[in-house]
């Protein structure tokens, strides 16, 4: 059998890999859909051949729940994430505390970050800073990407000297360095939840969420950078 | 080639049929519009005109969302055209059918701006030896303004090989179905490292639509010096 | 098959008012460039919707403004020669000969290609494409492409201007034969008073969107106050008939009481023909004169003298073939003490006589036009 | 100003090989439709380029192969009315006249617009677009466009061929006046024997890409074998001079010893003028006709006499005012007796004469066009 | 009116005027080389050809890429231009380059066309009266081909409206700078419930687009009719 799942694009490289061991292990294939959370959500609102949707941003599967599109027993926390503060180039660690001097260390130039009031890596980034009491004086120097790969190729080209993304981005580059990962309090918890799609009686789904639970799948977001939150 | 893998062969192949029947079933349409807007006047016809250039001056992203309303199972087109067997939502159709939207005012323009560059006083000429309007138009306006839709099927056709924001937020990614080149291109470059992998299909599909586009400047120069009579 | 034609139409400042018939034959549209020919006959053929009118072909309406009735111009069962040629670019010679054949009309005549293209002599321009023709070769296949389409009705506007007077001279037989034995009607636009005089059955004089005058090429021509062409398309026609072929050539005719000698005229004894006599071809004298090379010499007298502009006049002089009309100076008229009932004699040069009615192929017998 | 042209071209299966001089004057290129003439003139005017071949205006070398010579159209300071009029569809009929003053050389014969636009007669028309206007005054609007240009060379592919007689008759004087006073060279495609006759100081006739005959008008139509325009063009040429101007409006000329009678000539006494005489409009007579209204008889002998086709003969006459030539039958050469050295006399309408140099508004004049 | 709040006011002007000079800044040079195309052959002709068209081509986020290593300040045209003051990055100009670019083969097709359709004839007729190339290419052949500039212009116009991956890529998204109308819309789509919102944006910029192109029809009418000369 064939399982769809929507699935938030960032999480493409450990998605490739769990389908191939899933396929292994249960001889069902998985059709991986890429997406932004958003869309994805839309089109399971309008009926979307999905079995399953993992998405960045629990504000999507919240509203989805409420439209009773998804199982909520099936519901978990698959995935969570941290963000951290990255520079362009080789750079010295910084501490992310109240007193970084953020607008000092940009001058004249900007932070990237992803949409601070859309994507979900922007709205974390955008908590975390005015929990820190460091938006205010930076917002007007915020370029805002409309993900959070393109905040990273902002940064990566030198055009923005700092920008926040995932940790799991971070690591993707050499022409940037972590400087500082922002404290798990300074924003609401980073977490990918995943759930099944109602009225889809596709036995394998079952399968697959069983699957997500084990070893393999683990390993497999583990070595992209995700922190695995489920059980 | 090696560098390629099955899932973005099938891109390609996507991409290319998808691109293909976008064109090849906008430009029945797109001459009828393009006629009407260029020959004839009609109540509404600026809103025509405007329904045409929506897709153009809409973020893709908003047109494939308000086709996603419409032509979704839950739409009211969509679930119409379902109780007669024609499913857009999350099939290549429905990627054929974003492509097509979205390259729909380039080919009317092109298509548009021949037809009035034809002299109607051929047409009329064409009338009098006793053509009658249909005959008329089959024989001397469409061949007359055939570099013109060549022009505007090219047009449209690389158009529809870029096109992703809309076919994305209407059909969605699914590798094999609606999984074109550029949405693709986009899921490589959402991920760590993934440029590498972007930049090879997107050589592929520069390599593609210049090939296309290659083709038809030839035979669009070879048809129009046709038309001119040279 | 009568045409008749009522149209008023506004064309910016152009102000189109005319009404006219024109009866079995070829009808010329005679007028002043900027008349309105071109309105006309774009008005006949349903390119231009005249505000008001009706045009029929004799109970066949085209349209009828007050019927509210209209044809468009694909059923008008038409060929137009344009003043333009208006060829189909993206044709060749040969397809846009077939395009015209392709709607051909099952009751018009019928021409077939071959024939067609072999009067206008466009055999070796088949397999081009017009934009490589000449201005005179873009205008016989235009002519083709009319006369290809079988009409019942053909418009023609200038279709010889483009043309050197040999190639006319080896189309306008194509028109008479279609005016005489295919009987087709034909509106026609020229500006030459031989074609006029050769082909007209009937002339319209268009003056400034008006009609100025509707009558047999010898009515209009031969009317000093109309003159389309000014004074030198004055002249008269006779009505004959060939009596006998000469061995060197010369056809003998009977004008009224009178015998006519003319060069070239193709037609078996017994025929009728028109010849028209242009007035400056026509000399007067009071003896008669002895020993000149003038074959056509016709005793009569003056009948009026009417003196124009300048040095010229014109005599009428009634003679046994008909009335004949001579552009003399005033000198002329002074020294041989010209006025009406004095008795004279009209010299005719042989050669200087256009024929009507002629299918002939010689170029000679017409009217002379160097 | 000597305009030389040598070309050589080939066009698809035409095969253009030209080589001529066309002296100051007005040099009409004539022939049959296809035979070359808008190519050579494209060629002079360096829209087309020659494969080979020499163009220069005196020492002003426009083209030359040789020395890889090519000046683009806008630096020969042209003035070309094409046979299609080609005007600016974008601009009314005053600014497609004010675009020629716009380039007008400094070296050029100055025009002033409204001069030009009366001749024409298109006052009533400057405000409005080419599309809304009729054939020919399209024609006579792209005529006054180039002669604005205040051309060193002018280029005219049939640009009467649209109009009407009058219409003629009131342009034709201008280009006399350009041949004449402005001096400049003119280049001249016409099918118009009375247009090469009023206005050629050179004939160049075309055949099928060659140059068939080179000469005065007098020696290309006048010789037969050529007969550009068929039998109808031959004439005799005589020069003359004018002796007095009577009351009645005749001009009296004098011709070698003779003397002519000729209508509406405007020039002044003692002015010279060329006279040309139509062979079909020279009758001949074996005893002095009495009492005829011709005015100019001259006495003379049969200098040759050549039958032509069909029932024609064309008698060469020496008389005091030079060689006539006389087209009659072939049955009156036989009545009369014609051969060479019969005394005759040559009778000639006075109105049947064309006139060449005269600047005249009157059409009387003019040879014989009906 | 009370239901746009500041921002989007200054997302509404932005999206003006970055449309506005993308396609002004453009039109020269769009011209030029809808003017070399159709007219002139040189070697590379058919390079230039495609790479006019690789932004029709190309997803949008890759041109945005593109974009970003050429013009942005460490890139080699970019910083370049740095050093005579020129400045796209995180500027509204970038924005404007970013949709120019877009915009450009729309442009260049729809002039192009236009052009080819222009008779040489009435060109040479300008030549023979002393015009140089350069004055019969102002005089004749550009006013012969206003509509056409007109319909590529309107076409580009209305694109650059619409334009969103490659101006959000190379630009991003800075309130007041580079916020056009698109990146809100798509700010908007981004979170459950802003669909509302988005839309509001959406007729703004529907209206904006429409007007735009119904004044440039009735121009573009006018004009056609002067050049048709009716
Ligand atoms: N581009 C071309 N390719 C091939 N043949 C051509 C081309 N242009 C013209 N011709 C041929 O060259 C010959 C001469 O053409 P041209 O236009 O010079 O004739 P013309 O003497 O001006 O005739 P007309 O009096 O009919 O205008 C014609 O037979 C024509 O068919
Ligand atoms: N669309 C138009 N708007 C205004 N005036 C027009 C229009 N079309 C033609 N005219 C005018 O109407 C008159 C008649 O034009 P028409 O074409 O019938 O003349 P014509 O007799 O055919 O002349 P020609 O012998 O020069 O071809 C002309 O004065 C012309 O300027
Ligand atoms: O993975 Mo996302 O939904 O594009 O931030
Ligand atoms: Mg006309
Ligand atoms: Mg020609």
């Amino acid at each position: 059998d064939q399982v769809t799942v929507f699935a938030a694009a960032s999480m493409k490289n450990a998605m490739q890999t769990v389908s191939d061991r899933f396929n292994e292990a249960t001889g069902h294939d998985l059709a991986v859909s890429l997406a932004g959370s958003s869309a994805l959500a839309r089109q399971i609102q309008q009926g979307a051949p999905a079995d399953l949707f993992i998405s960045a941003n629990p504000g999507w599967m919240d509203a989805l729940e409420k439209e009773g599109l998804i199982v909520p027993e099936t519901r978990v926390d698959l995935l969570g994430n941290v963000i951290v503060l990255i520079a362009h180039g080789e750079a010295d660690k910084v501490d992310i505390g109240p007193e970084l001097d953020l607008p000092g260390m940009l001058g004249e130039n900007h932070l990237a970050m992803a949409m601070v009031d859309a994507v979900p890596a922007g709205i974390y980034g955008k908590a975390a800073l005015k929990s820190l009491g460091l938006w205010d004086a930076v917002a007007p120097k915020v370029a805002q990407a409309d993900n959070v790969r393109a905040a990273l190729a902002l940064v990566a080209t030198g055009e923005a000297p700092l920008g926040i993304v995932y940790a799991t981005d971070a690591a993707a580059t050499d022409k940037i360095s972590v400087i500082g990962t922002f404290p798990a309090d300074s924003h609401p918890p980073i977490v990918y939840p995943a759930a099944a799609v109602t009225g889809r009686d596709n036995p394998a789904v079952s399968e697959f969420l069983a699957f997500l639970r084990t070893l393999a799948a683990r390993n497999a977001f583990e070595a992209q950078g995700f922190i695995v939150m489920a059980d | 080639m090696e560098w390629l893998g099955p899932e973005e062969w099938q891109a390609v192949a996507l991409s290319l049929r998808v691109s293909f029947w976008a064109t090849l079933a906008g430009l029945p349409l797109g001459v009828f519009v393009a006629y009407a807007l260029a020959r004839w006047s009609f109540p509404g016809k600026q809103i025509l005109n405007g329904i045409v250039h929506l897709p153009l001056i809409l973020p893709p992203v908003v047109t494939g969302y308000l086709l996603l309303l419409t032509f979704g199972t839950r739409g009211p087109v969509g679930s119409l055209l379902q109780e007669i067997g024609i499913v857009f939502a999350f099939r290549w159709t429905g990627a054929a059918l974003a492509a097509g939207v979205m390259s729909f005012p380039l080919m009317v323009r092109a298509i548009r701006l021949s037809i009035e560059a034809v002299d109607p006083k051929l047409e009329q000429a064409a009338a009098t030896l006793g053509a009658s309007r249909m005959w008329v138009f089959v024989s001397i306006t469409l061949p007359l303004i055939l570099p013109g839709i060549i022009a505007g099927a090219i047009l449209a056709f690389a158009k529809a090989m870029g096109e992703f924001g809309a076919t994305i937020t209407f059909v969605s990614n699914i590798p094999g179905e609606t999984q074109t080149l550029p949405t693709a291109i986009y899921a490589f470059l959402q991920v760590p490292g993934g440029e590498g992998s972007a930049m090879r299909l997107v050589l592929v599909s520069v390599v593609v639509a210049m090939s296309a586009l290659f083709l038809s400047e030839i035979l669009a120069r070879r048809i129009a010096r046709r038309v001119a009579g040279i | 098959m009568t045409l008749s034609v009522s149209l008023t139409h506004r064309l910016g400042q152009f102000d189109l008012d005319v009404s006219f018939e024109a009866p079995a034959g070829l009808t010329v549209l005679f007028g002043q460039s900027g008349s309105g020919k071109t309105t006309v006959i774009n008005a006949v053929a349903g390119l231009l919707k005249a505000q008001a009118g009706r045009i029929a072909l004799d109970d066949w309406v085209l349209e009828d403004s007050a019927q509210r009735l209209w044809l468009p111009p694909h059923r008008r069962k038409l060929g137009y020669i344009f003043q333009e040629s208006r060829l189909f670019p993206h044709f060749t010679v040969r397809q846009n000969l077939r395009y015209a054949s392709w709607f051909a009309r099952r009751d018009g005549p019928g021409e077939s290609l071959s024939r067609v293209v072999e009067m206008l002599g466009i055999g070796h321009l088949l397999d081009r494409r017009p934009a490589l023709l000449s201005g005179g070769e873009k205008q016989r296949v235009a002519i083709g492409r009319a006369l290809l389409a079988a009409p019942r009705l053909i418009l023609a506007d200038e279709p010889l201007a483009a043309l050197d007077e040999a190639r006319k001279a080896e189309i306008m037989p194509y028109f008479e034969r279609l005016r005489d034995e295919v009987a087709v009607p034909i509106l026609y636009v020229s500006h030459s008073p031989a074609e006029v005089v050769r082909l007209a059955t009937t002339v319209v004089a268009l003056q400034n969107g008006r009609v100025a005058r509707v009558g047999s090429p010898a009515e209009v021509f031969g009317d000093p106050t109309i003159a389309p062409a000014g004074v030198r398309g004055i002249g008269a026609v006779l009505e004959a008939r060939v009596v006998a072929r000469h061995a060197d050539g010369l056809s003998e005719l009977a004008a009224g009481a009178a015998r006519l000698f003319l060069a070239g005229v193709d037609l078996a004894p017994g025929k009728p023909l028109r010849v028209r006599i242009a007035a400056h071809d026509v000399m007067l004298s009071l003896q008669r004169p002895e020993g000149v090379s003038a074959l056509n010499i016709l005793s009569g007298h003056v009948e009026a003298v009417r003196l124009g502009d300048g040095p010229a006049a014109i005599i009428s002089v009634q003679t046994s073939a008909g009335r004949l009309l001579s552009h003399v100076t005033q000198r002329s008229v002074a020294a041989l003490g010209l006025k009406p009932g004095v008795a004279c004699h009209a010299i005719i040069k042989t050669l200087a006589i256009a024929s009507r009615g002629g299918n002939g192929t010689a170029t000679t017998q017409f009217q002379a036009m160097t």
